[in-house]
């Protein structure tokens, strides 16, 4: 009991100083930061409406490398915590058991829906809102869908593997071929094309697409192998 | 290449050497060592004292020179180093891991004399750890309870290193530098109290190794648990950089307005002295009771140094070197004894003096020497300490000393009617003669102390050049090198008993010649079983040697002087620390969430204590 | 290609990414890859610290071509390409180490060890080289997850339970950094270091102070400090030894530095000074206290490398420039030392599960070259002369006495001696006594030995001969502390 | 009007975060904890939207109507960390459930204060 009463206790502490820290910081007031140069310069520079977008790819385009490098880890990661040597004529089932007939219909028909979407959202990443992470999380829904509701809908770890791989290798490549010129890593060495049209923003669209593409798998990969190992059968020998 | 430099690359690198040696052509390594040691004396007698090298290392400005004190103690490392060297080819045959023993060995020679030749603090630091490290190795080389006995040792060496690199370190932080010579003149400007305090610090350090008496406890363990051959060097010689420190700090950096470090230190070596002596009378076994022996030897030196007068720091100096002698052969013989006997426990073995003759003769002249018998050099040394002590009125220490030294006739005289005079034990029929390699290095030294004795002349003179780094340089004028004796002395008033002196010489030399010629053929040898013993039938294991409770009474008498040993005060403060660390371990009690509040409180804790440090 | 910091990152990258592709073609691909990439990296460390330390400039490299403060940007100063360098070289070492470690685990897992093990690296080496906070945060994130990863790596162990404490105070410590930078973004508008400290005097006080005392809560966690450093122990003792190794080498070094370069850089708050010292006091008493009190060999090492850490935090702590030469060279040396004792330390105990101190008992004689390397480490950790730990300690010792502060060296020599006991008893265990248990021992393969007997080479070298490496960390600390010159190159950087 | 925003904003955000904490630091149960974290984690997320926040801005996208109307525009820096703080926020829980996920099936307890074998 006393933890409880001691936790409350430093958790006011320590609320109450950050609620006097942001208070002292003024909602909604515009103040002179690096944002507003973002805002000025993106569609004027690299002619991408989504200057977010712009941001995230390729003004700060190395901390995107990073965080996907973290995502590609933490699949590694749990792949390698849940890790089980394959027993023969094991029965890899994922659902524990089968949905009813309207679940399977309904998700065939919307399957491939979501999956347009999503591939929709990142592909004009540059355009409008979204960009590579959310097509990526949407495309990953969909796989979700159709592992739950089917026993035997079977994600093949090979294609992902490769499609992770490729994805990343499209992304580090682009930077380097910046460097290759002699320019910086991952300059935007294509023509930035016009405002608000598809093919805008020079490597920008590309690399968001890789982004898509390795998202989907690893979200994919990631809720296929806690499913996998979640099984009653596999509680029970390990 | 600069005689310095060589001669460590010499001793260093010979080590490394031996132990690849040993590796792949052991037959070569005895050869080898006794070799190197002998071209490291050539080196170190040939070279001319006034090489100096300076040169910087890591930022600091080292420089390293053999002053004539330095050269003092060289003398004793080189000879004992080489006799014992030459000693251990026979003592350790068919021991297993030489390569290892003997690259320690010469480690802790070549440390030595970095020690003495480093003329600034951190290279006495360098090469005094590497002392440490290398004779704990050796300490722990083989024998019982090693875990104990190198715990304790290494405990203690690093309690007096730290201390010293604490003293080192403030030193340099109020005079900027490391040097000896800047430092010695520009010590007294610090404020009084840090001075005190450096030179406390660095007793600390010196005492551990001179085995002071609190800081004691290791000595009888390391000596008496190291190979034999090692210990006459490490009681001989390692002690001695001890009292080479003592010698550094108390005339340079104890300003005499502080002279009462001199008296404490007087006064302690004085206990360790009667303490010391006391303990090693009611010991049986010999190891044990040349330990500390040894310890109370040591006294006497220290006492000798802190007295601060002339006379005083020459009979200090002067015991010092007799000291590595006479101790080197007791070592070495009751080694010899150990290795023909297999065991030194006094209440066990006796009666080796027909077996063993040249090992009995070498430790009867040290034992002399040691007791300071008047022929021979220990009464010169003692004669000395008694006059320095009296002429500067330590009348308290005269007495100190003088109880400890006639207590030092019994156990000098236990050890060597127990080992070799009384009846023989049945049992040690088989016993033989040392091996020469082992009684050439104890007749030799037993030599010296008799040729100091009667000339200590010339022994007295590189003292005399070594008093000058002390800062004592009214040298004794123009005298003849035998003449400077107390015995023949027209430089001592003190004394004028030349040719008496000569007589009890020659009386001494003849009765000693006519007793062991004449007696020796003629007697018959008594077991110690073929005694009357009105009709019981002695069992042949009963022990029937009369050496069992040889000083029982006396033991009673001092019994409530040495109930409580300091050891003991020792193990209960490392309890009660082990106790107090269990109690801190529990921090970490395994609950990550625990981990996780501690985060919150410490950042909670934070920021309340924010507002007075960053001022919001 | 011409050869530039940003291949620190960028070819780690490339080369995780193709592993899984590689590791489908041939199996051992995935094992010699990491090992030529930080080969690579070690080869343009030395081209790069010589280009910096001939031209006696910083290189600064934009990224994405954006200027520093609205692009991102890498510094290869003499302090960070020190790191940089340092870390490369440390991790080829270990990589040697690690190339056959434990033959008996799967390919696939074998594989993702390799990814996990490279990312490590890359990110305490991204960590060392960017200039931007929020990219900080990122590699801070890249190495957090590759640990908490493999610490979880062998299923055998209690993996798991240390890395959820580990993820469970890592994540607390991602969250108050965010939370710092956020504060950070609106007070000074910008995310790049150098102009943070270059607006930092306009911010007003109260914020400055909660931003700091978030960073250094945040980065405290990192750099094992006293109450933050719970999830170390148990991470030290289940991790792989050679990850243990990386830990104590890099990882924690990487955030002793992230904590360094916001108090001396981004902020101008001398106040903190004595606080680093008084908690780095603390950290190492208590560390090297129960360190004394271990029964596991492991874990003892584990609280002996938190000890020293504590050292490394008092001696920034003291702020003076020698004080900050004393403190990088500790860093130095615990890398190369406490690497080695882990390296070493693994195949006394290998096939022990317990990994008691018992089993060490007698292995001197089995073991001949591992046990003689560990003893030797140990020496060199608690200072004894001709070797590198002695030096470094001098030179802390020499500082704290510049300024007077005597209980400070009192106290590290008090730890010292503890340290002295518990290290000695080790060695007695394994020279000096009978060995017992009946674990069978594994004999280190030949490239283990030949990267344990490298890390003992630089060990002696540095000990006999200081001037080797001090030259580099006289750099560094002059570039640590002056700041002026950090923001101006930084900031003039492309201004054509 | 701006203060009770601020409030609101703010406010919430940092409730959440110490529901949050509250979670993590009292709750025994492991899964709790991990839902503690991610609650810190959306607290925190709205943070940083919130501090980007300009009053009667849109989004930062220049689609062809909103050229015209030249209406002010939100920071979009805050946005476009937030991207990058909730994909490693992902990747911490999935790391996290998985080990949950080990502990469990090894201890057969989702109690962390059973789960002390590393103590000391």
């Amino acid at each position: 009991m006393i933890k409880q009463f001691f936790v409350i206790l430093i958790l006011s502490i320590v609320g109450y100083f950050l609620v006097d820290a942001f208070f002292k910081v003024p909602f909604g007031e515009k103040r002179d930061n690096v944002g507003n140069y973002y805002i000025e310069k993106s569609p004027v520079d690299l002619k991408v409406s989504n200057s977010v977008t712009a941001i995230v790819v390729n003004y700060r385009g190395f901390d995107t490398l990073g965080e996907v490098t973290v995502l590609f880890l933490a699949a590694t990661g749990l792949g390698s915590i849940m890790y089980r040597r394959k027993q023969k004529g094991e029965k890899e089932v994922r659902a524990k058991n089968p949905s009813s007939r309207i679940i399977q219909i309904g998700s065939q028909i919307l399957f491939p829906m979501i999956i347009l979407l999503g591939g929709y959202v990142f592909i004009h990443g540059h355009l409008s809102p979204g960009g590579g992470f959310q097509g990526g999380a949407i495309i990953a829904t969909a796989s979700l869908l159709m592992l739950i509701s089917y026993r035997k809908f079977k994600v093949s770890h090979n294609a992902i593997t490769w499609i992770e791989s490729i994805a990343g290798v499209v992304f580090a490549s682009l930077g380097f071929i910046g460097l290759v010129l002699g320019r910086t890593f991952l300059e935007n060495f294509l023509p930035t094309g016009e405002l608000n049209d598809l093919l805008s923003g020079g490597i920008i669209g590309i690399i968001y697409i890789a982004v898509g593409f390795k998202v989907a798998s690893e979200l994919t990969g990631v809720i296929d192998t806690v499913l996998l190992n979640n099984r009653p059968e596999a509680q029970k020998e390990n | 290449m600069n005689s310095l430099i060589l001669l460590l690359i010499l001793v260093f690198g010979g080590a490394l050497f031996s132990y690849l040696l040993n590796k792949f052509l052991p037959i070569l390594r005895d050869g080898f060592v006794v070799l190197l040691m002998l071209l490291v004396n050539y080196v170190f007698f040939t070279m001319d004292s006034s090489t100096q090298i300076d040169f910087e290392m890591g930022g600091i400005h080292l420089q390293w020179a053999f002053t004539s004190a330095a050269f003092l103690f060289g003398i004793i490392v080189s000879i004992l180093g080489l006799l014992s060297i030459i000693y251990s080819t026979a003592y350790m045959k068919g021991k297993d891991r030489l390569g290892y023993f003997y690259m320690n060995f010469l480690f802790s020679i070549g440390s030595m004399l970095g020690i003495l030749m480093s003329r600034d603090l951190i290279s006495l630091f360098f090469f005094w750890e590497i002392m440490t490290w290398s004779s704990y190795f050796i300490v722990i080389y083989s024998g019982k309870d090693v875990d104990k006995r190198g715990l304790k040792y290494i405990v203690f060496s690093a309690i007096g290193a730290y201390s010293m690199l604490m003293a080192i370190v403030i030193i340099y932080g109020f005079t900027g530098s490391f040097l000896l010579t800047d430092i010695f003149d520009s010590i007294f400007a610090i404020k009084a109290s840090y001075q005190l305090a450096i030179a406390i610090l660095l007793m600390i350090g010196f005492g551990v190794k001179s085995a002071l008496m609190p800081l004691h406890v290791w000595a009888p363990g390391a000596y008496s648990g190291s190979p034999m051959s090692f210990t006459a060097l490490f009681s001989g010689a390692l002690s001695k950089m001890g009292v080479f420190g003592f010698a550094l700090v108390l005339f340079n950096l104890v300003s005499n307005q502080n002279w009462l470090v001199n008296e404490v230190i007087a006064w302690l070596a004085a206990i360790t002295a009667v303490l010391a002596t006391f303990y090693a009378v009611i010991q049986s076994d010999a190891k044990k009771l040349l330990a500390y022996s040894s310890i109370a030897q040591l006294g006497y030196i220290v006492i000798g140094l802190a007295s601060g007068t002339y006379l005083g720091v020459m009979a200090g100096l002067f015991l010092a070197v007799l000291h590595a002698v006479f101790k080197g052969t007791l070592f070495m013989a009751v080694g010899a004894v150990e290795r023909q006997a297999g065991t030194t426990d006094m209440t066990k073995v006796s009666g080796l003096i027909r077996k063993m003759p040249w090992t009995f003769t070498a430790s009867l002249i040290s034992i002399i020497a040691l007791a300071g018998i008047p022929p021979l050099g220990g009464f010169v040394g003692k004669w000395m300490l008694y006059e320095a002590l009296i002429t500067s009125d330590h009348y308290y220490l005269v007495i100190m000393v003088f109880l400890s030294s006639t207590a030092a006739f019994l156990y000098s005289y236990r050890i060597l009617f127990g080992l070799f005079l009384g009846q023989e034990e049945p049992e040690f029929a088989h016993v033989k003669e040392a091996p020469l390699p082992m009684l050439i290095p104890m007749l030799l030294l037993s030599g010296i102390s008799v040729l100091s004795g009667t000339f200590p002349g010339f022994i007295l003179e590189p003292i005399q050049d070594a008093m000058v780094v002390f800062g004592f340089d009214s040298r004794i004028p123009n005298i003849e090198w035998w003449q400077l004796t107390v015995l023949f002395n027209s430089w001592g008033d003190k004394v004028v008993l030349q040719n008496v002196m000569i007589a009890i010489m020659g009386v001494f030399l003849i009765a000693l010649a006519f007793i062991t010629i004449k007696g020796y053929r003629k007697q018959r040898y008594v077991t110690t079983k073929d005694i009357s013993s009105s009709g019981e039938i002695i069992q042949p294991e009963d022990n029937m040697t009369f050496q069992i409770d040889f000083y029982k009474p006396f033991e009673r008498a001092i019994w409530p002087l040495l109930k409580r040993r300091i050891d003991d005060y020792y193990t209960d403060l490392g309890n009660g620390l082990e106790a107090l660390f269990d109690l801190v371990r529990r921090i970490y009690n395994g609950n990550g969430q625990f981990y996780a509040i501690y985060v919150m409180a410490f950042l909670a804790l934070l920021l309340i204590a924010g507002t007075k440090y960053f001022g919001f | 290609m011409v050869i530039s910091p940003v291949q620190y990152i960028a070819i780690p990258l490339m080369a995780a990414f193709l592993i899984p592709l590689f590791g489908k073609l041939n199996k051992d691909l995935a094992r010699i890859i990491p090992g030529l990439v930080l080969l690579y990296l070690s080869y343009i460390s030395v081209v790069l610290m010589n280009q910096i330390i001939s031209s006696n400039t910083i290189i600064v490299e934009i990224i994405a071509g954006w200027r520093p403060p609205w692009g991102i940007n890498l510094v290869f100063s003499p302090l960070t390409g020190f790191l940089a360098s340092m870390f490369s070289m440390l991790g080829f070492v270990i990589w040697m180490y690690t190339y056959n470690f434990k033959p008996e685990v799967d390919n696939a897992q074998k594989q993702k060890f390799y990814v996990l093990f490279m990312m490590l690296i890359t990110g305490a080496t991204g960590i060392v080289l960017t200039g931007d906070i929020f990219n900080l945060f990122v590699f801070l994130e890249i190495t957090a997850i590759s640990a908490y990863s493999l610490t979880a790596f062998y299923r055998e162990r209690d993996g798991a339970e240390a890395a959820f404490k580990y993820l469970l105070i890592g994540s607390f410590s991602s969250t108050l950094i965010l939370l710092a930078i956020l504060l950070l973004y609106t007070q000074v508008g910008t995310l790049n270091m150098a102009e943070i400290a270059l607006k930092m005097p306009g911010v007003d006080p109260f914020m400055k102070g909660v931003i700091l005392i978030l960073f250094f809560v945040g980065f405290g966690i990192e750099s094992e400090l006293f109450p933050l450093n719970g999830w170390s122990p148990d991470v030290y003792t289940q991790a792989p030894g050679p990850i243990g190794a990386i830990f104590a080498g890099m990882v924690v070094k990487a955030g002793i530095y992230g904590l360094v370069r916001v108090v001396f850089t981004l902020f101008d708050v001398k106040e903190i000074l004595p606080l680093l010292v008084i908690i780095g006091m603390i950290t190492m008493a208590v560390a090297e206290v129960i360190a004394l009190r271990q029964g596991k060999l492991k874990r003892m090492l584990a609280y002996s490398s938190i000890g020293q850490m504590g050292l490394v935090a008092v001696a920034f702590g003291i702020g003076t420039h020698d004080s900050v030469f004393a403190a990088i060279f500790l860093m130095f040396n615990h890398a190369i030392i406490k690497g080695m004792l882990f390296l070493s330390g693994t195949y006394l105990v290998y096939n022990s599960t317990e990994k008691t101190l018992d089993d060490v008992d007698g292995i001197g004689k089995h073991l001949p070259f591992t046990s003689f390397l560990f003893a030797l480490g140990a020496l060199a950790i608690v200072g004894m002369p001709p070797f590198a730990g002695f030096w470094s300690k001098l030179y802390l010792l020499m500082a704290a006495a510049d300024v007077r502060l005597m209980t400070v060296i009192a106290i590290i020599l008090v730890v010292s001696v503890i340290e002295i006991v518990y290290y000695f008893r080790v060695i007695h265990r394994i020279y000096f006594r009978e060995r017992i248990s009946t674990i069978e021992l594994k004999i280190p393969s030949f490239n283990a030995k030949l990267a344990m007997f490298i890390l003992a080479i630089i060990i002696v070298a540095v000990g006999v001969y200081p001037d080797l490496i001090s030259g580099f960390i006289e750099r560094a600390t002059t570039d640590l502390l002056d700041k002026q010159s950090y923001i101006q190159s930084v900031l003039s950087v492309g201004l054509k | 009007m701006n203060e009770f925003l601020t409030i609101s904003f703010y406010g919430t955000a940092i409730v959440l975060m110490l529901i949050g904490l509250y979670a993590a630091l009292a709750k025994k149960n492991l899964l709790k904890i991990v839902i503690g974290l991610s609650i810190i984690d959306s607290g925190l997320h709205l943070l940083f939207v919130a501090v980007g926040f300009i009053s009667n801005g849109t989004a930062p996208i220049f689609s062809p109507e909103v050229l015209e109307s030249a209406q002010q525009m939100v920071d979009p820096v805050p946005q476009a960390l937030v991207l990058t703080a909730i994909v490693i926020g992902f990747a911490t829980t999935a790391v996290a459930l998985a080990l949950v996920i080990r502990l469990y099936k090894h201890h057969n307890t989702a109690a962390i204060d059973e789960i002390k074998n590393l103590k000391w």
